[in-house]
């Protein structure tokens, strides 16, 4: 097992031919992920690399290939529109790497979603990996190590920093997820950490927040009612200025809510270790593990 | 994106709210003649992007126009929190029978945008939130069905006692969710949102923010940005592509990815130095991004130390060193440079990077403490 | 037992203080019905007829007094608007007597209804009344009795003739419930019908349908396949030509579907006695009892 | 309320939808100045509320001006479907490489706008339904969240194989389904959607019928309502507060309530007669209403006997019984009159109608059988 993908995840990737999908789509059939079927409207009927068949809409898609699960690298623009098609579709897993879409847009996005029962992974993320079983999304391969350890994120190359740390330490990943930089993302911090507790691969969780928002609190408060796995936690913006957005859109402190000090607080209280420094995460899981 | 008063009032003036007439001035000759094209008791309001305008005296009351070019001389060219004052705005005084708050954000709680108000307006609704939270009412509106008449009306029962002034108000907030999604604003307030002694409800300040993921599909917004009211090194970057924040410390930060980019920044600070910037050079690798953030880092005189962390998974990191080279050849970087790279194409970045005469290190904190020793020093 | 309301139903009016409001709640009140709340914005803290609380809004109503339904006479401008308003307030049923809501503002209703899991009965129609125990709406007490027989229709005054029939007969009924004019209404036949087979004090029902749409079709395939009670029914608009309207904004045959003659034979078929006229419910009913 | 084409294409122009220029002409040399204007061939088209137009002869191609102020004057006058041609319509002739079919219906099923769309277009949607109901394509839109562009392309595409065309009719369906809501149309059809040689997607023909219900909220599209293509007794009724529809029998009926009157009608013909109208005078009870009835029933020289069936509710019995005896001192009632009344203060009906010399009945059957039987004699 793993969560939300694995070796039965049949990818179909919404702007295969674009400049981002096509790169991103070759990576991922590298890593041996079975990437069934490619969307991109008017190119229905051609085949991506010789090898994935192209359809006009997801539907088409979804009924030729039985697809499970859809990755989305359309631009800004019109990524809001692939995921009600996706969703439309009747798959269950969307996984949004497009960054920039209007926040008013996941306003309405997001009841269709929860009305469908689909779940969004994203916008603005990197994606999921289970090693060597399936990745989705742009989480570079070669960093990560099949294991027990769950990684989930609001952040990309962070991740990737201590993913990197994890495994050349010997600590494998079962599955890493990046659940995005946006304010109004489809999964949160609570049902990764729910589905890794289920997860019978996974015996300890890492947790890496940043400033914004109050989806870490709300995570502690899970940790400490619902979880039995050790968690270790990391907060980014410890130096950031209050009102000013770093970098993601999520990532700033409104007024003097959102700091990386209340979460860390908000992490010890829960009984999550918590890390000074991304290096910490090896030593720390060690001490819980 | 951070509005200006006078062109928040405007937007909202555009959807139908209630705002008294008012103009925009940069001189205190113009403000004497809006005020007299006005009549009457003018306010004259310095136009930054910052909260306190009145505390700092940003905002005041004049009887005449001369008396309103006078302060007009005064606050053009004040400093508030840092920021320049360029412009005024001058608008009638308006005689106030009561004060409320309006209020729209995009709530990442309910993840819809949350209608908030509060009998006690004119102030700072933190202040109102932190002392008499029972004060603020809220309804998160459903983006599907919009706002209801009925929780409209239902807010604006909590505004006012008199059931056609609650109509008034409700129809402002209507106007202003309306305008929220028109412009694409993540907040939008309305503080205060006044009476008048003969019934008038009507909006007096403005506040509006709109989402920069909004701008690229409305270039009649993005055109409302002021480059003057922002530091010039923010400009220079978000023209070159790169999210940048000027900060106070030494250390020049250039990184890759905005999580790892604060991550590094907090570690500047853990091993007792201070980053003098954020800056995250995105997920493409562009060789000309990486001089333009050079650029920018070595204009700062306080930055005594230089610091890439670079974690190559999309961004390639030959094309980093590339940009580190080219950089070197075109300006002169008069501080020491600490390189930390590592990821996709390691080897070949190692490569340019040594024929090039720099060294580069793989570990994160090798590299911040070095730098920081080096800003230190 | 009875069907949607009864002796427990708690009624608050929307628009009490209006023409009609005023007039149907004296009406109802006189008949007995729990008449506990009123709303009229602005009028909120006045007492209707010095006895019925009246306030600002339908919250603040059921709030103060535990109001389980909610009738609606105010005028079609807002009728919509009274309509989200009682849903949001939580009540479970609502019965929107007013005629003349645009089609369009219903799309939009309906879905917030489901949503809340609210029922409306209507817009556009008489509303209920089981006979001793509650009236909620406009359809006159003085000709119900109390009885075993369940009435639906579509129409005011035609349900009127035909209970009219039933009470000069010695057929009292257990609900009677106008479910409205319109094209797109709140409550169907099957709802009521599905509801009339579970309630223990009804005997027999009678359907009263009318030209336009395929509710009575539908209502008779669930007869047929649902239903073990006896149905009578009757069709009014044998006579309709057509694409003209009838009054209701429902009632009009497009092209060739929506005909008396094809809801008349699903009828016939799904074992529904059918009335030739509104004389024959009587004989037709005793028939089947 | 039904649009006429011309109406319904400036609706169609003024929501973005490609629709060729045209104008509307009630006289041969208005078509001619129009025909010149517009150049090249023309297309002359009847403006009345009936389809079919183009069996009738309503619809004529023309070479050159004169040839379309010929065609005029035969369709000006021309009765279709009983109904008089006021005015045509003159647009240029469209070199057409494809006809489709768009519209969207209020769904009772779904309780959803309906958008069905066919590459079989020109001919009547119903019988392609009937005929070959693969050929239809339908998506209920979901009006929380719109017409999303994904339904719109997808449908797009089952009529254009080329995506370029595919995405100019879901833009225009889009178009149509704002403008749908925008002016409150029941159904709204463009058909044919055609593509010219070069590629282009145009609507050529289409119909918008309003629902009723909007009109109070809409007084610019109420504004358009054409009363010289209506049945006078119709128009009558209408300003009267009266729902009326003339049919060809020759009991004249009169009752309160939709679903009453229908039943009325079918008794009527139950018992071997022929209804004349339907008729519902409605909930209220206003003496001046039934006046206005009988005024519109008795115009109508067919009719041979009136029957009243009034099932008093909140239509209170004593005022239809003023409002007949208040006609009849009004203008001559020269066929019999039936009456049936019960319900709310039937006595007191009763008691009036005594005095001024009509009976009353209280059973519905016995009524009509009369006024089939008088009608009949």
């Amino acid at each position: 097992m793993s969560v939300f993908i694995d070796q039965h995840t049949r990818l179909l990737v919404q702007g295969i031919t674009g400049r981002d999908g096509s790169f991103h789509s070759r990576q991922m059939i590298g890593y041996g992920t079975k990437v069934v079927a490619g969307v991109t409207p008017g190119k229905g009927g051609q085949l991506f690399d010789g090898v994935v068949p192209v359809f006009d809409t997801v539907a088409d898609g979804v009924r030729e290939t039985q697809a499970n699960v859809a990755v989305i690298y359309v631009p800004a623009a019109v990524a809001a529109s692939a995921i009600y098609e996706a969703a439309d579709a009747g798959l269950g897993l969307i996984v949004c790497i497009t960054e920039g879409i209007p926040v008013l847009d996941m306003t309405r996005v997001l009841p269709f979603l929860h009305e469908r029962g689909a779940r969004l992974v994203g916008p603005n993320c990197p994606g999921l990996i289970s090693p060597t079983k399936s990745k989705v999304g742009i989480i570079p391969g070669n960093i990560c190590k099949p294991g027990r350890i769950g990684v989930v994120s609001r952040s990309g190359t962070l991740t990737y920093e201590i993913v990197h740390q994890l495994s050349t330490h010997g600590l494998g990943q079962s599955t890493c997820i990046g659940i995005g930089g946006d304010p109004l993302i489809g999964t949160s911090f609570i049902h990764c950490l729910s589905a890794f507790q289920a997860d019978a691969e996974t015996d300890a969780v890492v947790m890496i927040g940043e400033i914004g928002g109050t989806d870490e609190q709300q995570a502690a408060e899970f940790v400490a009612k619902g979880m039995t796995k050790p968690v270790v936690g990391f907060i980014a913006g410890q130096t950031a200025p209050p009102g000013r957005r770093m970098g993601h859109a999520g990532a700033i402190i409104s007024g003097s809510s959102g700091t990386a000090s209340e979460k860390m607080a908000a992490f010890a209280r829960a009984g999550i270790s918590v890390m000074k420094r991304p290096a910490d995460v090896v030593p720390l899981l060690k001490e819980r593990l | 994106m951070n509005l200006h008063e006078y062109q928040a009032r405007e937007l909202l003036r555009r959807h139908g709210i209630p705002v008294p007439a008012d103009a925009v001035a940069d001189t205190p000759d113009q403000v004497r003649a809006v005020a007299q094209r006005l009549g009457g008791k003018v306010v004259v309001k310095a136009q930054v992007h910052a909260g306190g305008r009145g505390k700092a005296g940003g905002v005041k009351l004049a009887n005449t126009p001369d008396e309103a070019a006078a302060h007009a001389s005064r606050i053009l060219g004040m400093q508030i929190k840092g920021l320049t004052v360029h412009k005024v705005l001058v608008a009638p005084a308006v005689e106030i029978a009561s004060e409320s708050y309006v209020g729209i954000v995009v709530d990442r709680g309910s993840q819809r945008p949350l209608l908030m108000v509060s009998a006690a307006g004119g102030v700072d609704i933190e202040e109102v939130a932190a002392a008499t939270p029972e004060q603020i009412h809220r309804v998160a509106v459903d983006p599907r069905y919009g706002l209801l008449p009925h929780q409209g009306l239902g807010l604006g029962l909590r505004l006012y006692r008199n059931v056609a002034q609650a109509r008034l108000a409700a129809e402002i907030m209507t106007k202003l969710y309306a305008a929220c999604y028109a412009v694409g604003a993540s907040l939008a307030e309305i503080n205060p949102l006044a009476t008048t002694p003969d019934g008038q409800v009507l909006a007096l300040d403005a506040k509006i923010v709109i989402d920069d993921n909004e701008l690229d599909r409305r270039p009649e917004i993005a055109a409302l940005r002021d480059a003057t009211a922002e530091a010039p090194s923010e400009v220079q970057a978000r023209e070159a592509g790169l999210t940048f924040v000027k900060l106070d410390g030494t250390v020049g930060c250039c990184v890759n990815g905005a999580g790892l980019a604060m991550a590094t920044m907090d570690l500047v600070k853990y091993y007792g130095g201070a980053p003098a910037n954020f800056l995250d050079i995105g997920g493409s690798s562009n060789p000309q991004k990486v001089v333009s953030a050079l650029r920018i880092i070595t204009a700062d005189p306080s930055v005594k130390a230089i610091l890439f962390n670079i974690f190559g998974g999309i961004t390639r990191g030959d094309d980093v060193a590339n940009g580190i080279v080219q950089a070197t050849q075109q300006f002169p970087i008069k501080v020491p440079l600490v390189i930390r790279l590592t990821g996709t194409n390691e080897a070949e970045a190692i490569a340019i990077l040594t024929k090039a005469g720099f060294s580069a290190l793989t570990d994160m904190d090798e590299a911040v403490k070095r730098a920081v020793a080096q800003a230190n020093a």
